[in-house]
């Protein structure tokens, strides 16, 4: 056990994988030398060669598509995009290809590859380094999309998709890339795709939410008092609907927090599902608190745009009032 | 000396067997044995007639839209016959003669233009990837492949083919970068049929050759008759030799014609003249081929009466295998979507015509447990 | 009047918006002499000539790179996408350039330009050309996004587009392109973005829909011999929520309609905000009849994915039986 | 004649005051009256400066990420110099200079990486496009506002700006390609400061020279020591000339260097060498010219004395009105989303801090009115 930050165990992550297996490699944007701006594959290019930690050029659709070949060629590439702003240009390679090939082929050809994303904002960063573009990925049928919350749940479920056959998108929110440390085991471990985490249990309202927002939520959950359960999605295709529908079941309300612009983000999908499932049981609205149908902010004012504890316990109360 | 040169390059231009049947001894003598010209006269001469019954089977509502490659067989071709079977072969979709000689079962091209997944089901021996719809995206899978196999050191390369209208697109770019400056063992290879549907060459492309657009990267170039199977054969063996020798990427630009319509769906009298594909059509690399080996004496008429009834026969076959086929489960969709299919996705398959709501069939089933 | 069908509705709006403003220009894959793979722009450059009807290079980015180009130097470009599966080359500049522009600039700069893109399956085309997108923009805050389904709104949605001062997507949809014909009048006329239109008016059930699926939902509805209120929704950012709101309130009941994948369609906004709005009025939960979350087969099982009036009166008789 | 030459071509490279301080006559004689050069010079000194002061408003956490454009700045400035006022001036980051040359108010790049976005805020007579986050998507709105401009039959012509790192992305090709093909005047200026971040140029582009790329289009292309701003200023003359003469796009490299760090976030020193950033502080453009100067005798010790007051008195004024403008309305990120806001971001906006639920109050104010 040693005391991580989501860096060091996305870092230790790749490297206990990079170890036992030799069709792990990286490329990317400056994740050679430099070990990423983040520094998250900081010491792999020293440690394990230039042929496995690679230096991509300046071009994410080529890093994607290249990765496409590298997976199709048998290898378990692991392509870093810099930031998600610059999913953009490599959108196409994603959505036709690496989401389509093994459906297309019938099985014939696949995609194991893993991109590796920093996601979201809080960090004072310039435009298109703040975006929240999961809900893209989840309606692009063929993907895994992964967004965890913790270093603990970064490491295993990172390990996860590394060996998973399919295409997954990782998504490392970066606000909290070093904002705490978490206990996480030196010994390999999967937390499986698809599956939730329950971070506090409660009686009154059900608290639906991914990524960094989770640390709003458990913020806001304090501040109001109340008897609340946090669910942490983990992963957000596939997506645990059961861990919701038992929770909601339970309490009859509930709130879902995410950064992404409201109107067409996953916790649309998430409140739909909820109303299918669980609609006798609800006893206010499904409530979203998210980024507002705009373009993400410059930092004068992201705080603004970005949900906090205190608009979540808006909606907590209201929520609970109805 | 304030201006200096930075830079002076100069590209080759490869005819060997040209339209008026001059054969340039120099380049083409033993370039292709007799036995095996013969055997790629017979492939062209296939392909040729799939075109043309693929052609009517879409014109009697038995097949969807479908591109004809007549015109152009003798650069896949060309490609196929060079590389080594093991060499990845990363095709658009007019590559089709390439493919069948390099062992792809011709009714799989049928099967994909006849709406059906299971053409893209590749025997994975014969290291050929799925026709490529959306133009200009499958270069990149080509330089991931090629350096898959230089990353486990083996000596494979990878051939892609792709249009004059698909050097146009970001992703043509970013594949010839990468190739080029990673040392990745790719053969680009550019059809420039002159056309991209009704957009004329000069619109992708005003350089006086495609085969500048190599000089960006500092890679190898020429430019090639691409109706010349001999001229086809031999850039490929340079640039074969190269790649798989000094691990480095080549491009060959093979000057052909489209011959046909750029596909079924599509009336080019609307857009060209006549004139033109008519010129085009004395350079047909199907007749030079033959010509060549008729003024060598390796071919005459009884044997080309004899080809034609077996590639009549082969490609009825080649059709029967293909609607022959049952027609595909009605689930066919979802299982290939993962290699584990998500309990979600498994609820939509298995509930997709008999419930909406039924989806989650415990809420129905008890509303007296309502709470709301 | 003349009885036109959808594509001759859109030559007729594009011939008169051209006629008045020579700064609308088309640009595009094909769109010359050839008049576009489905001859929506016919005509257009013998009618205007080259300057201003433009074949481009294939290159999707490009197209609308330089459309942003044009558009912030004072035109009124009309680039068209061939079919909507290749938008995803050009998803970086509509997302990072087109739809950020105003805002970014904080108005200085804008970019009003109308993205053609025919869209949707059903008509045996080959893979990637029979995609519905429409959600992926719909999240992207700063574009507007418009689906008609009939030739008469066709033409007044899209004169609205080509006046409109932002960056406009106007998905065409193809199965409808001359599925049938319907009197559109000769002089222009504008619909005003953002209004839904009430196809027929009932008091049972509510369907909404959009696009080419707005005609399954009427065989459907005469299928199933109900009184049911079907809103087709014309807009889908910004979208006609009020209409909504004001039918479910009447119907209590709701069943949503639309070809794209169920998961993060825009389906799934829509039920969320229902249930925010019309919570105390619903008698059943909101139902979606939607593609799956699959990538669209070739066209030999198209028919299998594509919601039908089948599938979409089996969801009616469900949520009424509710 | 089975091989023959497709095309020859070459490149020229121009240097007109080198490093050493030599000095063409021949081609710098009378480029650049003394009187400019001296402005020039002023020019480069304040952006300098500025870039002196942004480092350490970064460092003071009073501003964010901040890219320095030390060593670059006779290129943007060389361009901005000989461009007409109506020129389209599309740059990417590393262009300060120019845009002060141009009239852009320093305090507007601050603002921007002040994070605001009244920084962005450009009167339109300036004809400037904002700084591009997204690296290599500007040249083509370049490319389209040249086209803009040749629609309306005007001369204008766009000059667009980009690192060596940009070059790689599939957007510049596609900007090239459309230029060269629809023949649209833009002037293509790629800084080849030798590094993108931590990559060194080779893996951008592995051949001889950037400005090689052009070939690909068959679009004229020069050279050019990026640090000598006569070079630069011969440069854009011809390319200015020529494109607004032919309507026909120019590709500029200029190779110069980057002496500082990536931006404020970036430390060099864990992928560069020392030895190679000091061979290229001796190749600063500002010395060089300074120097020049000096030996002509235009310039000596207390003009330079007065300049570095001048310039530090310019820079305290900037920094106050970037730091003095009025915080933002918390609201602002909504009001320029569209032309006309439409009604449900309006309650969006109008409810954000004060109700989720609240966004449709009617519904809570009557539960009365229940039927579900
Ligand atoms: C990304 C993308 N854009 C547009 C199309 C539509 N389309 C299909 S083929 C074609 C022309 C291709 O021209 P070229 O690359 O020269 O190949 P050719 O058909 O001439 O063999 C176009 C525009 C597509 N399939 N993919
Ligand atoms: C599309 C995109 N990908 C990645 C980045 C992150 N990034 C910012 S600057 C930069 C390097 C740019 O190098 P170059 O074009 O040479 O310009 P320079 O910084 O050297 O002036 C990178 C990778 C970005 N801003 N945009
Ligand atoms: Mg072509
Ligand atoms: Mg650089």
């Amino acid at each position: 056990m040693a005391n991580l930050t989501l860096v060091q165990a996305i870092n230790l992550a790749l490297v206990q994988e990079m170890e036992k297996d030799d069709r792990v490699i990286l490329l990317g944007e400056d994740v050679g030398l430099n070990g990423g701006v983040f520094r998250v594959t900081e010491g792999l290019q020293k440690r394990f060669g230039s042929d496995r930690v690679v230096d991509t050029p300046l071009a994410e659709s080529g890093i994607i598509g290249t990765a496409i070949g590298l997976a199709m060629g048998g290898l378990r590439p692991v392509p870093e995009i810099q930031f998600e702003g610059f999913l953009g240009p490599a959108y196409d390679q994603i959505c036709s290809h690496a989401a389509r090939m093994r459906t297309r082929t019938r099985g014939g050809l696949t995609v194991p590859l893993t991109i590796r994303v920093p996601v979201g904002g809080g960090i004072h960063a310039p435009e298109l380094h703040s975006d929240s573009p999961e809900a893209i990925y989840i309606h692009t049928p063929g993907l895994k999309v992964v967004m965890p919350s913790s270093p603990y749940d970064a490491k295993g479920l990172l390990i996860a998709c590394l060996r998973d056959p399919d295409p997954c998108i990782f998504f490392e929110p970066k606000r909290i890339y070093r904002a705490f440390r978490e206990e996480v085991p030196e010994d390999e471990y999967v937390l499986p795709i698809g599956k939730a985490r329950t971070v506090c249990e409660g009686e009154e309202m059900t608290i639906v939410s991914w990524g960094a927002s989770v640390v709003q939520c458990m913020q806001a959950i304090e501040k109001s008092g109340r008897s609340i359960e946090l669910v942490d999605l983990r992963t957000l295709y596939p997506f645990d609907m059961d861990a919701v529908e038992a929770s909601v079941k339970k309490t009859g309300r509930c709130v879902i927090v995410h950064e992404a612009p409201k109107t067409g983000g996953f916790g649309g999908e998430i409140a739909a599902r909820i109303m299918e499932r669980c609609f006798l049981h609800l006893e206010a609205p499904v409530q979203r608190v998210a980024g507002f149908d705009t373009i993400m902010p410059y930092y004068k004012l992201e705080l603004e745009y970005l949900p906090d504890a205190d608009r979540i316990a808006k909606a907590i109360d209201e929520t609970a009032a109805y | 000396m304030p201006i200096t040169t930075a830079l002076s390059t100069e590209i080759k231009r490869v005819s060997i067997l040209d339209e008026h049947g001059q054969f340039d001894e120099s380049l083409g003598k033993d370039l292709i044995p007799d036995a095996d010209l013969v055997g790629l006269y017979e492939d062209m001469a296939l392909c040729r007639k799939l075109d043309e019954v693929a052609f009517k089977l879409q014109r009697s509502g038995r097949m969807g839209t479908y591109p004809q490659n007549m015109g152009q067989e003798a650069n896949s071709l060309g490609a196929a016959y060079v590389l080594n079977q093991d060499d990845w072969l990363v095709t658009c979709y007019r590559e089709n003669c390439g493919l069948f000689h390099r062992g792809l079962p011709p009714e799989k091209i049928l099967l994909h233009w006849m709406g059906d997944e299971r053409g893209n089901h590749i025997d994975p021996n014969l290291c050929v990837t799925p026709i490529a719809v959306p133009i200009g995206t499958q270069m990149l899978h080509a330089t991931g492949l090629a350096w898959a196999s230089k990353y486990r050191g083996e000596k494979r390369v990878a051939c892609t083919f792709f249009g004059d209208g698909a050097t146009s697109e970001g992703d043509f770019h970013e594949a010839m970068n990468f190739a080029a400056n990673l040392d990745i063992p790719v053969i680009f290879f550019c059809q420039n049929n002159h056309w991209a549907i009704s957009v004329p060459g000069r619109i992708q492309c005003s350089a006086p050759t495609v085969a500048q657009r190599a000089i960006a990267y500092g890679m190898d170039t020429v430019q090639c008759d691409g109706n010349d199977i001999f001229a086809v054969v031999h850039c490929m063996k340079e640039a074969t030799a190269h790649a798989r020798e000094h691990g480095r990427p080549y491009f060959i630009e093979g000057v052909t014609y489209r011959l046909g319509d750029h596909t079924t769906a599509d009336d080019a009298r609307r857009y060209r003249d006549e004139e033109e594909v008519e010129l085009w059509r004395q350079r047909d690399p199907i007749i030079r081929i033959r010509e060549y080996m008729k003024a060598r004496g390796i071919w005459d008429d009884s044997k080309e009466a004899a080809l034609a009834e077996k590639v009549e026969a082969e490609t009825s076959a080649i059709v029967q295998r293909a609607e022959g086929i049952e027609a595909p489960d009605t689930s066919d969709f979802f299982t290939s979507m993962f290699a584990e299919m998500p309990a979600d996705l498994e609820l939509q398959m298995r509930t997709r015509r008999t419930s909406s709501i039924g989806e989650n069939p415990s809420q129905i089933a008890s509303p007296e447990t309502a709470t709301g």
